[in-house]
């Protein structure tokens, strides 16, 4: 709100229902340049969904977004890739037969241009490509601490490790905007640490934009500079995280809404 | 008028026997999520199993009664010895299973009862009736009767007992199913009973007319595009597409066959169900499917 | 060793004496377990609780912290989400009932009313009902009297009994399955986030009704809670879970009179 | 893990070079074999195991790798081999290879056609696509004389035989021979494919579309490339199924239960792999043999065919669920695996002896 340039990402009057349950209604906010904004909000308050808008998953029944100044009613996920959306996914999403060099690498796909000939054929074209994609991936795979796991099949590595691969192959392609859900769920809590380390670490160096959804209400306090509470669907607030710790409606929205009778 | 009220008829009434074998899919893939590929296979062993026990001179009625247990007893086997050990896997793993099961229980129908043809007699007789200027088979009818016999039995069994309620249960939600206490691989044997004693049904009606042999089995190859177009988990959109394929393939055969050389019906149910498939993924009456990720 | 080991770590981590089931004797049992999903994932690392006859037990945390997971490791339906119990023990009236089918422990009188209440949206509400009923093969008369018994409870049911389940309002379905679940006349109800994605006013009167029914017909409630004030409003007990573990536990009175419930959920003030 | 990375390094630490000349060893083999088998072993046996084997690796790039099944593996054969034949037929200065490879593109290309309903439908739905290919492309080259030439039999054979550049190929050896080369050219494609963009793009269709395509990975064009290819490889496997196998080939060379075959090679030999094709379809060829061969030891005497073929079917059905229920990768698994527990053995045995 007090930054002065154009946001980066402005969501309006988004709604969406599936077979007639509303999911997400009239919701608008905007998300500045360079931000960690965090969606937060009960089970169920549309958070995920609003990300599968943003990445063209889901068509939103009206609204509209705004996306680096360009508007669109509906994105599609190609789109939204070759704009430099980035995603992560809640229940890791990863390609669990593939080695997690290739997981990273298939984040380069829309960079690839040799043909299926070329590539059949190992003509210099397609090989000069393999060698940039890898080297760009170790590149990636380095910032995670991922390297000596770049040739194990990711079904094979633990779970945190899983989610660190995710990031990298989210922000291989060099994102301006990266969309992350849940990235800490089902984590201990030095894992959890870690990755809210790399986000921050991701945020500050490669000026990324992040949005991303959490419960770990803790580490979003810490981590986001701008917070939007959901509930329902609807917008409950929004600002920065000291006013949401002390807003009553968010505090009622996680702890009840009888707080105030219970007490008397 | 009256050729094109003929074509139209014999194909409505060949499409109940279509109806017939796809009601064996839903039912199937209903309550347990399998698109069962040995449907068809299952139908040639329930009737090679009826015709062997009625060849060997055992009476009609205690056939049956053998052939149900048999086949009861078949259902608790792929409970037990596929779909447990296949639970929470991938729909395509199960499809692929049950071409597995088709090899295995074709194998074995044909190796126990041999492949030659058997011949048939239900005692109906096949003689064209007329209706006014139209003349109608009296076996396709007498056929489309017990199509719509079984429909009513069906529909009773599942809205009407007890056991109905729970399979509907089951085939809605699993996991609530469990957690009120229904036995989640009892309720599949019984569905999957059902469904061969529905393709006993269909495998003898059809047995009747052609004989009891191989490609009897080759009848599941009917049932899918009924299915896409029917949809995949509804006994009405069993029925109506049946009822679809069968009256626009003997439409086809009949006025658009002669322009391509004829014989034009294996493959026209297919191109009618993928010309669905882009207007409607689901079917007539399937349901659409939201993703999550 | 280890596991008086780790017994004292929460006893450290505890600022209050530990309540057990007071008098009551106990009704399950359920003691460090570790649940994983898919072999990877750890959603509940050691988790310790028990249940009296008769009693209201409210399980509370943040989203992700492993309630619902307890719950499916109690109701077995864990494996049913390719989740596993690796260590620990569950007892009901003291037997082990650890790796059980779900189906098998509603027959022996656990029942759980899943989150996001999973009616049959197909069937009609009365059918929903019944098949809660059938469970121990009641007689026609039975039957309706305990269709009745349940409609007594929820009026709102007996409106639509004709309805689609799928067409009722949440606050019916989240009737309707609890309605469901009472039927299979369990002894203990797990449930999980009844107030999810429902109105103040609908969920007020869900749970002045399970108070009831807690009261009147003596079943035992493990109520998996976001909403703290509330559940502690009726429980008798409750345990707070952070990251699959317990970080509290005591009687309802006195976790709802602390102010560090808002810490654990909201994190630490600056 | 520990356990996963110390099998890794003892594969690649100890048996690189035992490998390679295992490797060696059996390129030599392949070659010379012509010399050491009978002629049935050629004809019978090693011609139509390395066709299988062609057939099930481009099946295996569709369905094991992009993930998308196909029961109409026999159809893209069979527009293959009558695609070759019309060439053949009717531009007889086309020579051979060219003729193989113009065949194999069109039969890319009646893949890709038919590949275009999986832009919009998933899972078994996809059967119904590739069924039609199936059906269809039966009718029309049974109903047309064009295609089998009006042939009386309405079966195909080339006119002037096998021969490539004035050699005559039409010996067990030439066939052989040339079989070998255009697997060996295939394999060396498909191999650099899958492990190129393409065949990424293709297990990430295959493991979780829906994050490929937030991703970036253009999974209608993935899906598309794995039909074409597929259909490519395929279509020479039916041109040299008929022509060097076969030598005349009908529409029922190519029928449903062809395509059956097809899908269980990958079934067992293992989905996704490229050598899981050459097990599946090793298992495929020598099955019936070593049956044949059992029954004629333990009954003594001659076997009802028809008997034997019903328990070959048992047996298929068995092996597959077997495979899915227990090594949903297959042959290719089991045998790596086998190796792999040799391996760490060995390993064992080694740390023991530096012990004492």
């Amino acid at each position: 709100m007090t930054t002065p340039s154009a946001p980066a990402l402005e969501v309006k009057n988004i709604s969406l229902a599936f077979k007639g349950v509303k999911a997400i209604s009239d919701l608008s906010f905007e998300v500045a340049p360079q931000e960690i904004c965090a969606l937060i909000g009960p089970n169920g308050a549309g958070k995920s969904s609003l990300l599968n808008i943003l990445n063209g998953v889901y068509v939103p029944d009206s609204g509209e977004i705004i996306f680096e100044g360009e508007h669109f009613h509906r994105m599609q996920p190609l789109e939204a890739a070759r704009r430099g959306i980035g995603r992560g996914f809640q229940n890791n999403a990863l390609f669990s037969g593939m080695s997690v060099a290739d997981n990273v690498i298939a984040g380069l796909s829309r960079h690839a241009r040799a043909t299926l000939l070329e590539e059949a054929l190992l003509l210099p074209r397609a090989r000069a490509e393999a060698r940039r994609f890898r080297e760009r991936a170790h590149e990636v795979l380095r910032l995670f601490d991922l390297e000596r796991h770049a040739e194990t099949t990711v079904a094979l590595l633990p779970y945190g490790v899983q989610k660190k691969v995710e990031l990298a192959r989210a922000i291989v392609a060099a994102p301006r905007l990266l969309l992350l859900d849940e990235p800490l769920a089902g984590m201990n809590s030095a894992e959890k640490q870690e990755i809210a380390q790399i986000i921050a670490r991701l945020n500050r160096d490669l000026k990324l934009t992040i949005v991303l959804i959490e419960h770990d209400i803790g580490i979003v306090l810490k981590l986001a500079h701008h917070v939007v509470v959901l509930d329902y669907g609807r917008k409950l607030a929004d600002g920065a995280p000291d006013t949401i710790r002390d807003n009553p409606e968010v505090i009622a929205a996680y702890l009840g809404h009888d707080k105030v009778e219970i007490a008397a | 008028m009256n050729m094109f009220l003929e074509t139209l008829i014999g194909g409505l009434l060949a499409g109940t026997m279509y109806s017939l074998v796809a009601i064996g899919f839903v039912l199937i893939y209903k309550a347990s999520g399998v698109f069962n590929y040995a449907q068809g296979s299952i139908l040639l062993f329930a009737a090679l199993t009826f015709v062997s026990l009625t060849d060997q001179g055992v009476p009609v009625l205690v056939a049956l009664a053998i052939t149900v247990v048999v086949l009861a007893l078949m259902a608790v086997g792929i409970e037990r010895l596929i779909l447990r050990p296949l639970v929470n896997r991938s729909p395509m793993t199960l499809f692929m299973a049950t071409l597995g099961l088709a090899y295995i229980v074709e194998g074995t129908a044909q190796g126990l009862m041999g492949s030659q043809v058997r011949a048939l007699d239900l005692g109906i007789e096949d003689l064209p009736i007329f209706l006014g200027d139209i003349m109608i088979s009296q076996f396709d009818l007498t056929a489309a009767a017990v199509a719509l016999v079984l429909v009513v039995a069906l529909s009773l069994l599942f809205n009407k007992t007890r056991l109905g309620v729970e399979l509907r249960g089951v085939a809605d939600d699993t996991r609530a199913a469990l957690s009120i206490g229904i036995d989640v691989n009892r309720i599949w044997q019984i569905v999957w009973t059902i469904a061969g004693l529905v393709g006993l049904v269909a495998g003898l009606l059809w047995g009747a007319r052609q004989g009891v042999q191989f490609s009897l089995s080759l009848v599941v190859l009917k049932a899918l595009p009924v299915l896409i177009i029917g949809g995949f988990t509804s006994i009405a959109g069993a029925i109506v597409g049946g009822l679809v394929v069968g009256a626009t393939e003997s439409l086809a055969e009949t006025y658009i066959g002669p322009f391509l050389g004829g014989g034009i019906t294996p493959w026209f149910a297919y191109a009618l169900a993928l010309a669905f498939l882009f207007i409607r993924p689901a079917g007539l009456f399937g349901e659409q499917k939201i993703e999550r990720v | 060793m280890t596991v008086s080991h780790d017994k004292e770590k929460r006893h450290d981590h505890d600022i209050e004496a530990v309540a057990p089931a007071a008098d009551q004797d106990t009704l399950l049992e359920v003691s460090g377990i570790e649940v994983v999903y898919g072999g990877a994932i750890l959603a509940v690392a050691d988790v310790s609780l028990t249940i009296g006859n008769g009693e209201i037990v409210a399980l509370l945390g943040a989203n992700g912290a492993g309630k619902s997971t307890v719950l499916k490791a109690i109701s077995g339906l864990a494996s049913a989400d390719r989740a596993k119990v690796r260590r620990g023990h569950i007892r009901l009236d003291g037997e082990d009932i650890l790796g059980l089918a779900a189906n098998r422990l509603a027959t022996r009188g656990i029942v759980h009313v899943m989150e996001g209440r999973h009616v049959f949206s197909h069937l009609t509400v009365e059918e929903n009902l019944l098949t809660g009923a059938f469970l121990h093969r009641p007689s026609r008369k039975e039957l309706q009297r305990q269709l009745d018994d349940v409609y007594g409870w929820f009026p709102r049911l007996r409106d639509k009994r004709r309805t689609h389940a799928g067409l009722a309002s949440g606050g019916e379905q989240q009737m309707l399955a609890i309605g469901r679940a009472l039927l299979t006349q369990p002894r203990l109800v797990l449930l999980d986030e009844p107030s999810m994605g429902l109105a103040p006013r609908i969920v007020q009167e869900i749970f002045a009704i399970i108070a009831r029914l807690n009261r009147e017909k003596g079943t035992a409630f493990l109520l998996a809670e976001q909403n703290a004030a509330l559940s502690l409003a009726y429980a008798q007990r409750g345990y707070v879970l952070d990251t699959g573990r317990v970080a509290l536990e005591g009687p309802a009175a006195d976790l709802a009179a602390r102010d560090d419930l808002h810490r654990i959920y909201l994190g630490d003030a600056p | 893990m520990s356990d996963i990375e110390l099998r890794l390094t003892g594969g690649i630490g100890e048996g690189a070079s035992t490998r390679t000349l295992v490797g060696i060893a059996a390129a030599a083999l392949i070659v010379a074999l012509p010399f050491l088998a009978t002629e049935y072993w050629i004809n019978a046996i090693a011609v139509p195991f390395l066709i299988l084997s062609l057939a099930g690796l481009g099946l295996n790039l569709l369905t094991g790798y992009a993930g998308q099944i196909s029961l109409g593996a026999g159809a893209f054969m069979m527009v293959g081999a009558y695609a070759a034949f019309a060439f053949q037929l009717r531009l007889p200065e086309l020579p051979l290879p060219l003729a193989l490879i113009a065949a194999g593109i069109v039969a890319g290309a009646v893949g890709f056609a038919f590949g275009f309903p999986s832009t919009r439908i998933k899972g078994f739905y996809l059967i119904v696509s590739t069924l039609a290919a199936q059906f269809f492309f039966e009718w029309l080259f049974l109903k047309f004389p064009w295609f089998y030439n009006g042939d009386p039999s309405a079966t195909i054979s080339l006119p002037a035989g096998l021969s490539v550049f004035g050699i005559d190929l039409n010996s067990p050896h030439g066939r052989y021979y040339l079989t070998l080369a255009s697997v060996a050219v295939l394999t060396w494609l498909s191999y650099n494919l899958v492990r190129s963009q393409p065949g990424r793009n293709w297990m990430a269709l295959r493991d979780m579309d829906t994050a490929a395509a937030v991703i970036g990975v253009p999974i209608l064009r993935a899906k598309l490339q794995a039909f074409a290819v597929s259909s490519f490889i395929l279509g020479i496997a039916g041109a040299l199924w008929a022509f060097a196998y076969l030598g005349s080939a009908s529409v029922q060379s190519f029928g449903l239960t062809r395509s059956y075959q097809i899908l269980f090679i990958i079934i067992i030999g293992g989905m996704g792999t490229i050598r899981g094709a050459y097990f599946g379809a090793a298992f495929v060829s020598l099955l019936p043999l070593a049956l044949d061969w059992l029954f004629q030891r333990l009954l003594g005497g001659h076997v009802d065919a028809g008997l034997l073929q019903n328990i070959q079917k048992v047996i298929f059905g068995v092996l597959i669920l077997w495979f899915l229920i227990k090594e949903p990768e297959g042959l290719a698994r089991l045998l790596q695996r086998q190796r792999g527990d040799l391996g760490n053995r060995r390993l064992a045995r080694l740390k023991i002896r530096r012990q004492t």
